[in-house]
């Protein structure tokens, strides 16, 4: 068995022909569709299997997610503002996008677990819900500390009302009311097809992240260092998290890929409008160019070893 | 046919922007708008309308000159700073100059 | 098992991001290409159904189809234009929508019918064809009298060269002349997914009927009890002729179906270009503000036991 | 560089209309025309591209005043009444005079 | 059995909605998104087998081929130069379509012997690749002769880093890399979903030829007589060739088809940036308005019946 | 508002011409340029966007009045004679001439 997912080959064959220049790019609107088809599924697969869950059993580990998801920006804050010589609002930005989390990268996560079958709490997408949106609100506290006219409605709307977690949150609540057998009708869509579809929105997203090595090459070495640190550390605290939260051996290893995770849809659009002086270059090309790749190539395959252990360890 | 002058903005500029751009254009008295997708280069880089962080819009606002130049010097001030965006300013005749 | 399709689910989400005017909207080219998975899925199913019926036995159904698609616009007229005050050509426009039918509404019922396990006659698709014109015609003739003026070649142009007409009766022919055993290769693509691809197309016009809300109230009561009265009279008429026309319960919820729907694709084209003094915002809003969801989250299961008791009582 | 006065005629309406509006710019002589996807707001409330009958799009004709003038003159007849539709003109200059 | 596969149907539809000039077209973006999924496809298939094969049992055969993709092109010119009297630019640059190959009609005939269940060399994409190339070569140095301002740079970016060859050659790589097992995940969404995706694609391919009629009958009928009569002496050298080469019934018939088919999206794209004097109107016109419907209607069975043929009296 | 003249030139041409023209333009100096895809019709023929090799594309280039007509002098030698295409200069207003 190799050592990664197969489906990462058609990121790297993305990666490959955006490197070389090719002319080849999904559509627009072939993008936006494979992402609408990824929220969906993630969260319509969530929502059936959290009508099985008691719902007042997933509380403190809800409270505990959102915790990890505001205390990760603070703790990479100072980092990028001080080790980094950041400008305050683009330390802030990033930091940001490393306290919430990758739909993409979760989505890869999901299919290497199936891959090896290792079992997972199914209900693992309420957290990836819960993890979007803390880090905007510290991020946008660290960039304007408390100020009154900090466009809070904006932002709010953006993430709020953004495709992620109107689409998350959506398919979860018809998940939910569906149940597993309401769902059955829509599965060879949403289910069946979803590798596929993960496998074409790596092949963009490998284009994409091609697109950000200039302006990588351009922000200098501290960039790629924290981009592939930052995730070694999240991830070891999201899997001791995820040990102390009782998660079996897969779901530890998702909850240790989330905290690892950047975001690269909700908050850059969010922060974008909110704290329109950092410079979107810096975070995308962070955590496209660098913690993506990283994460669907190593990371993730790691952060699964690390749950092992801590389980073997913590017994 | 009598004709008379109105002045033709033209903004190109980030696709995050729109549904704020939208709202400010109409409070400062323009009485439409249209708007087209686009991709393009300039100071602040390529941006190539692959997904909509990178992706341009370009606006058109025909209206009086007040108009144009009032909401040129609100952009100006609020956008120019931070965003990818440039502007300018052109005469066209219209039909109906009530319209505008 | 819940009063409705899980399905509707997608619509509702749909709805509720559009009111909220949530940043999602699927890209044009997605709408168009759902819209033809769809045209085409019903057409091939009903072709690979005609070829196993003798074709004289239809048609003198076919003959009482066409007839109420000529009756039902005769009969909404008048109440639209002296109960309703509306204008001539708006009178007209309403009523040609509401004699025509809606695809996707014939779609929810199709998936309502196979949840429940309840068959029907597969050639229906051939009703929902046949349905489409006769309505337009008449909504012209009421708008413009016999008038030579008439761009009549426009208005044909538009309904019998329009999507609608091309892909479901081009999708009868192919189903038709491939038989069963032609279509299978391409099953998984038309069958297989087709719940799937009608959950994506009904969160879309969610959104589109959040978007009519705003217009909807500006033109009144009036169009908003006539959009739920006239498809339960309809409906009522359309499972009144389909026990006549002996078909089964699941065939007669159908016909019920067809006839209390209203089209938002064909009709509205056609109209826009033979009828332009008609406002277009009227038609739109009732058809898709009001009667579309009504019909797809009450109307149906009504319609079906509409149909159940009057094949109970006429034996 | 030798250059001559063209008249560019820019026309903002619905998409139902491509068909219909393109045979008659040909029919008043233009040589050409270019198109383009839009949406927008004016006086017949907001056209977003959601799906074909809500949709705008742009016509860009480039030729003589008379023409232009003679387009603008029909559209408005047949088409101000009854849809959404602008229409201004703006002068240019092109290289080869014989085409427009 | 109809006399051919019923996918074709699907082709017709597109040419009499064309000619009917119904208002009927896929978006742009997803006529991309259909041959992205089908280059992928063809890519992957072919991967997974050639990871069972010895390379070097290839390579005679592979040498085979591009040989005869320098042939072809080599043979048309002279009879487009002279017989059809066309400039030289024209010439070369049809010459270049008919050398290369076109990947629809592949995916028709690999549909084509599914459906008739025979088995061929599941390595063939490989000879798709192959034959992409050379043809265009050979056009352009027919137009251009050793010229030192020939802009080879370009032409090779056109070809090489085109979407036809980075998308099968990918997924060559991918298939081969991965393997069966690898590939499973995603076989929902590129092999099962295959003819279905064929099937949408061939509806546009229809509406495209429907386009070209118009530009054949400018150009006259030296053009329909050389687009039919070129396969068909193009198919019996490949079937010669295949049989020679050892291939099965099937394989032959597959590289009798690749060479009697003609490209309509790599060499056009080549050509025109590389001998921009060449009329794209001409080749376009005989590729895609007659060569295209000729194979796919007539010319896929008769090469299979030419497989068959050579076969039986060859032993 | 100071506002200043440039020259705005527009060009509509194959969607294959995209990768080089941009090039082309840069080297001679605009400092920037925005792209919307199109449809149309001219004098070879209709060129309606279904597919690559028959779609249009629209490029504006705002710039010095020496620079367009260097760009249009370069591309009328280059390219009239073998492919689809139009420019045509228009004059418009700037904020920011250092911009342009
Ligand atoms: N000189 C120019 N001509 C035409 N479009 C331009 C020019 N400069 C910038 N643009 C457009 O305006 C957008 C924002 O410009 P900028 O703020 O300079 O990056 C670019 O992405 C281009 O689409
Ligand atoms: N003042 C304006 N500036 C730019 N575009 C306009 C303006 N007014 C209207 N439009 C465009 O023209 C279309 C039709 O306008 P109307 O007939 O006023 O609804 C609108 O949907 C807009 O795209
Ligand atoms: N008179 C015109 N007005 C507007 N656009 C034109 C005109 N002539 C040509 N075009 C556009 O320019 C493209 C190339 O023109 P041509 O080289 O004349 O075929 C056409 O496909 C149209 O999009
Ligand atoms: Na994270
Ligand atoms: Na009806
Ligand atoms: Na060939």
């Amino acid at each position: 068995m190799p050592a990664f997912d197969p489906i990462v080959l058609f990121f790297l064959l993305g990666l490959a022909a955006g490197i070389a220049r090719a002319d080849l790019r999904l559509p627009p609107a072939i993008y936006d569709f494979l992402t609408i088809l990824l929220l969906l599924s993630i969260g319509l697969k969530g929502g059936v299997e959290l009508a099985k869950q008691p719902f007042g059993a997933l509380l403190p580990q809800m409270l505990a997610v959102v915790l990890m998801g505001i205390l990760l920006p603070l703790a990479a804050y100072p980092v990028l503002r001080f080790a980094g010589r950041l400008a305050r609002a683009d330390a802030a930005s990033i930091a940001a996008h490393y306290g919430s989390v990758s739909v993409g990268t979760y989505a890869v996560a999901v299919a290497y677990l199936a891959y090896r079958q290792v079992a997972f709490e199914e209900y693992l997408p309420v957290f990836l819900v819960l993890l979007e949106m803390p880090a905007i609100v510290v991020g946008i506290l660290l960039a304007r500390g408390v100020d009154r006219n900090t466009p809070w409605r904006v932002a709010a709307r953006e993430v709020l009302l953004g495709k992620s977690i109107v689409l998350l949150l959506g398919g979860l609540l018809i998940g939910w009311v569906a149940g597993p057998r309401g769902i059955e009708p829509v599965e060879a869509l949403f289910f069946d097809l979803f590798k596929g579809v993960l496998a074409l929105f790596l092949l963009e997203m490998g284009l994409i992240a091609a697109g950000q090595m200039g302006s990588l090459r351009r922000h200098g070495l501290f960039l790629i260092v924290f981009g592939v640190a930052m995730p070694l550390v999240a991830g070891a605290l999201g899997a001791g998290l995820g040990w102390m939260l009782g998660l079996s051996v897969g779901g530890t290893a998702l909850l240790a890929t989330l905290a690892a995770s950047a975001s690269y849809i909700a908050v850059p659009a969010a922060m974008r409008l909110s704290v329109p002086e950092a410079n979107p270059a810096l975070s995308l090309s962070a955590s496209l160019g660098v913690t993506f790749p990283f994460n669907i190539l190593a990371g993730i395959p790691l952060y699964h070893q690390l749950a092992e252990h801590i389980h073997r360890l913590g017994g | 046919m009598p004709l008379e002058q109105r002045k033709l903005l033209t903004i190109v500029t980030e696709a995050a922007l729109e549904h704020e751009l939208v709202g400010e254009i109409e409070r400062l008295g323009a009485h439409g708008h249209t708007i087209t997708d686009a991709r393009g280069k300039g100071g602040r880089g390529i941006r190539n309308a692959g997904w909509n962080l990178s992706a341009n819009i370009r606006i058109e606002v025909v209206c009086t000159a007040e108009t144009a130049h009032a909401i040129a010097a609100a952009l100006r001030q609020r956008y120019y700073g931070n965003y990818a965006m440039i502007l300018f300013f052109s005469d066209v005749e219209v039909l109906r100059p009530e319209k505008f």
